[in-house]
């Protein structure tokens, strides 16, 4: 069975055509690859391809079908694409919001400040929210002229990776809602 | 003599310090906040104790906690690392009234270096050379412009309490001096709660270079030579080299006995650093003095042979220095990276987090020093400083192309992290020929910032890894699935539907 | 020049020589065997080939699989690391004829030094001392009595092919001679299927001390200084450590003149080693020359400050040496300590296995050179050795506290390990003091093999360790029984006991 | 609930009176242990007690109470005991057979030779079998007469830790069997 598996900015066909032990053969868009594939540790893949010798880290994501992956060169977030992801994608698309009308934390930390309120007109650039990580300081600016729909957290509270914090409207796309 | 050590510290360098206390034969003594519990100098000491909350302020900076798992422990001296209260005045000052021994300078030499202001006037009363400017606090606004007017701009204005970039406003023309300077007052004051500042030329292609000092406590002072530390990002120090590729061994040598005055200048005792700015004509300024162990000092360590923390022990103990000036020498070339969890892509925004997956470089001419393992978390607490990469060379060239294969080979999954900016740097053109100033990395900025290219094989390679690591973990999660799917995959593929089909 | 290097061996050697090849900018190729598909060498190396099963005989001593992964790959020269092929002039020789650069020397000077007598009497011939006794291979009994009366007892009969203990005999007394010397020519037919036997004088305190030769194809060659390797157990290395603490400067550069003198005499290539024996009184004399490079030269490397690999291919490419002998210098101490898989408290039994947890000792002035990695599996079929753990100090002094302390943060789980066996030997009056010969080990068996103390607290925690760790898989898998079982432990007692019996 | 747990040379009583968090009381034999307790990584815990810091590492073994345990002192064999180790304890007393008459492999290995047959009288020191591991060789003699009763693997097998290579039978001790 072939699957659909994407790295950000391309989208690629892959089937696993046959395996033996750590013996592979791999089709990925057109090309076949005959590799000698082995997971040496826990996220750690070690692949002989062509006598080139490959190692690939890889770190499993919140679901089993999302990983990031370093290579020597780059880092790519990856994700298998099977029946059930395409139809979740296809469902979310109607309603996917503007990624610039949410704040989310990229990493944990504390909430300093919250210059803000709820239904508050800000415009391109005003600090929505600063936030405190490893002894520095991070302001999260407002990417357009929007309205402060819902602020998620409140000033001291701690927030994870990934976490939405403030939700905002655009004032200009009245269409969007 | 000192017999049981503690570490009023985390992270790297309170298992530096307890790995050199542990070759003296001494005993070492954690302390720890909260969120330090698995943290490794916890695991590392041989005594271990909690003094408080996360928050630094409540623990690392808690003088009554340090004090008391100092008295609890018995310990009869402190090492403060750096950071944290290494160059708190009032703290040295409350160990030698409690009767512990602090390792490091007593709190006049504290005091007198960390005000700006009172520095200089101190360098200039020994000959050390400062930058020009003004030698007492401006308040004065006239007299502030009859000293630009006499040094002439381009000049820097300077908190006195100041440090790490706060309260500093660059001048470039007259007009801008009343202005920049009553900004400067303002963030000083918001900063450190003085408004105090000083003016002082600005040295248009800088150079950071800063020597390394042992004082013990029978006015014997000698120098350790130079660290280049031009490599900057927004005022923090990022890579560290010894010997300096600008200077040259005389200009090295007279550095060095200034170096040495200021410290005596200070009746100071223990390891310090004296920073000077260099110009590209190699004119040399006094910049600051830091009373403490520096991040960078392993450069030094690896290039003269000295254990700079067991000559901070031995000083305490009131041990004479066991070598004189015209004993040391700098053999060979030593660099130093520091390695950060932080985003290089995302404006080296700090990621803290889990590590999965470590392998640390090792080998001929690699020292690292760390502190994470697999599996710890690193806290979002403190400084976002992983480790430190030092490595050694005959040649500079060679302690480059060490560096390299050091930062190859390093591999860090959970957080991101600066080593492939770092790699980026070992590349540049000018820091390869030695040709670089404090504005290395805004000159460099697009080269720094490109990534790599991965070519379709390695693009393949990357998708193909995750391929099979999902189809491995399908298996083990439902392995009747798992064959359905693949059966039509095998090459006795024919068979196996058949049964499939029963 | 050389451009890619394939390295025809594996473990720490292999890791360890890809290491300086790819800090000469040089495309490193690994060979495996069927074993070691997830060995580090081959996950380190740009390219990997299999060249066949798991035994030595089928994979790294197969010449004709070797030079086709070298053709295969296109890699222009061969390191043969130690072991295996690195001593074998045919294949030096081979690797000629097909025009792969073999990184060593040629097949005359392995061949002149591999056989003892030859070598014997070709040091005879350029004034280098050797042991008193035969030159020529014994055939007729007589003269060997002969020789006997001339040279006095106790003596030693060796295997001409030998090497590793075998074929050799102790003599103490006349009226044994006969018996021993038709057993030793008996052992070595069947070790190595020759019977060349000859007789050297015992030496009856003797001390192990080989000189690190470099010469290039230029006729001009070097000494590197010494390393004691006399801590040895069963005839095999355990420690070494340089500046050896027996020598005196005078013996040293005389010895280093002769060493220099015995590579000269096989118009030697490469890095090399001359091994000598060394009475208590200093007297010395001509032992085996090595020619290749040893498991111990991390010492060298250490305080010489010159990476032998890097050397070994600017000399395969022709290039002068670098350095004259009075260019080099010994700065400091350095010791290796060689980690086996084995179990000392059973007789050294080796104890193949998977690596469960690791932790690597790290910090100012320790190298380490391994090549294992948590999860892997050592295998039974190659050299039970681990690592090498070296350290670097400014004194005899600080290298053996730096080594304690190096061995006390190494930790190992999953195979047994000689760490405790070598921190015995760090802790050993004799050692200490430098006043050490060939037989340390046996002569200090009782303190070496004792195991340390662990008090009633020490047991405990090795108790509660265990314990807690039941509990805590107990309750991951039956999290229903264990609620019950720990019911009657909590402080909520009474309440929990009443909702289970409901 | 007290269970029993033994290090080979010493069993103790052992007890977890209270846990909270990584703080736990826990008594062994007569001394109660306040510590603070924490699994750092995969089977290493630290151990906090009177401001002692300790490492211990463990290795589980292949039952779930049996355990090889590294202080930095000294190693140890650990089994917790509950009703049903004692149960099989007690019901292989009597058939437990002399540990001299089996050899056992304590390393994998390669059979290299086997200088007996089954049948064969043998003497003490007499060697039964040599195995082969990590280029050494280790011969494994007879620690007392005896018959050889069975032989179950053959030369060039290769063995894992702790396999039964031989089966002997002591000669002067009849009652035995």
């Amino acid at each position: 069975m072939a699957y659909e598996i994407s790295n950000g900015h391309r989208t690629a066909k892959i089937e696993l055509l046959n395996r033996v032990g750590h013996k592979a053969l791999i089709k990925v868009d057109d090309i076949k690859y005959d590799l000698d594939i082995v997971e040496v540790e826990n996220g750690v893949y070690s692949i002989i391809y062509n006598g080139q010798s490959y190692n690939v880290e890889l770190i499993r994501g919140e679901s089993s079908k999302k990983f990031i992956v370093n290579t020597f060169a780059k880092s790519f977030n990856i994700e298998v694409i099977d029946a059930e992801s395409k139809y979740i994608a296809n469902r979310n698309k109607g309603m996917e919001m503007e990624g610039s009308n949410q704040v989310i934390s990229p990493m944990p930390g504390k909430i300093v400040k919250i210059p803000v309120t709820v239904g508050e007109v800000v415009t391109t650039g005003q600090t929505l929210i600063v936030v405190e990580a490893m002894k520095m300081q991070s302001e999260f600016k407002a990417t357009g002229d929007k309205i402060v729909q819902a602020i998620l957290v409140k000033e001291g509270d701690t927030v994870d990776s990934h976490q939405v914090m403030i939700k905002l409207e655009s004032i200009n796309s009245g269409e969007e809602k | 003599m000192i017999k049981k050590v503690l570490v009023a510290n985390r992270g790297e360098i309170a298992v530096r310090v307890m790995r050199s206390c542990r070759e003296l034969g001494l005993v070492t003594v954690a302390v720890f906040s909260d969120a330090d519990r698995q943290a490794m100098h916890v695991r590392y000491a041989d005594e271990a104790y909690n003094i408080g909350p996360a928050p630094s302020r409540e623990s690392y900076l808690n003088m009554d906690a340090i004090i008391g798992a100092a008295k609890q422990s018995g310990a009869d001296a402190i090492h403060p690392g750096y950071g944290f209260l290494s160059e708190n005045a009032t703290f040295s000052e409350r160990c030698k009234a409690e009767g512990i021994k602090f390792i490091g300078p007593d709190a006049y030499a504290i005091r007198t270096m960390g005000d700006k202001i009172t520095a200089r006037k101190t360098m200039i009363a020994s000959g050390v050379p400062v930058v020009p400017g003004t030698t007492e606090k401006l308040s004065d606004e006239k007299k502030a412009v009859e000293v630009v007017k006499e040094i002439g701009v381009p000049v820097m204005i300077k908190a006195s309490a100041g440090g790490g970039g706060k309260g500093m406003r660059l001048v470039k023309k007259m007009e801008d001096l009343i202005p920049s300077l009553r900004m400067a007052k303002s963030e000083a004051m918001n900063a450190f709660g003085d408004d105090a500042v000083y003016i002082e030329k600005y040295i248009e292609s800088p150079h950071h270079i800063e020597f390394q000092i042992l004082a013990d406590q029978h006015g014997n002072v000698v120098h350790l030579f130079e660290r280049e530390c031009s490599i900057q990002r927004r005022h923090q120090k990022v890579i560290e080299e010894t010997p300096s590729p600008l200077i040259t061994q005389e200009i090295r040598m007279e550095m060095g006995e200034k170096a040495v005055a200021a410290a005596k200048a200070v009746n100071y005792e223990g390891a310090g650093t004296i920073e000077f700015i260099v110009s590209d004509q190699l004119d040399y300024y006094f910049l600051e003095m830091n009373t403490r162990l520096q991040v960078e000092h392993p450069v030094t360590e690896r290039v003269v042979g000295v254990d700079l923390v067991k000559e901070q022990i031995n000083i305490a103990n009131g041990l004479p220095l066991s070598f004189r000036q015209e004993d040391l020498r700098q053999d060979g070339h030593a660099i130093q990276c520091r390695i950060y969890a932080e985003d290089p892509d995302n404006n080296f925004m700090p990621n803290p987090g889990v590590i999965k997956h470590i392998t640390v470089p090792l080998g001929l001419g690699v020292r690292y020093d760390g502190y994470v393992y697999e599996g710890y978390e690193i806290p979002m607490h403190y400084d976002p400083m992983i480790c430190k990469l030092i490595t050694w060379g005959k040649t500079r060239k060679e302690s480059i192309a060490r560096m390299r294969r050091a930062l190859y080979e390093y591999k860090i999954t959970g957080v991101k992290t600066s080593i492939k900016f770092l790699e980026r740097i070992m590349d540049a053109p000018e820091f390869i020929d030695g040709k670089y100033t404090t504005h290395f990395i805004e000159d460099n900025h697009e080269r720094l910032f490109q990534t790599k290219l991965c070519g379709t094989e390695c693009e393949d390679m990357a998708l193909i890894a995750a391929f099979v690591d999902y189809l491995d973990k399908l298996a083990q999660i439902q392995p009747q699935k798992f064959t359905e799917e693949l059966a039509s995959n095998w090459k006795d593929f024919g068979r196996k539907r058949n049964v499939l089909r029963l």
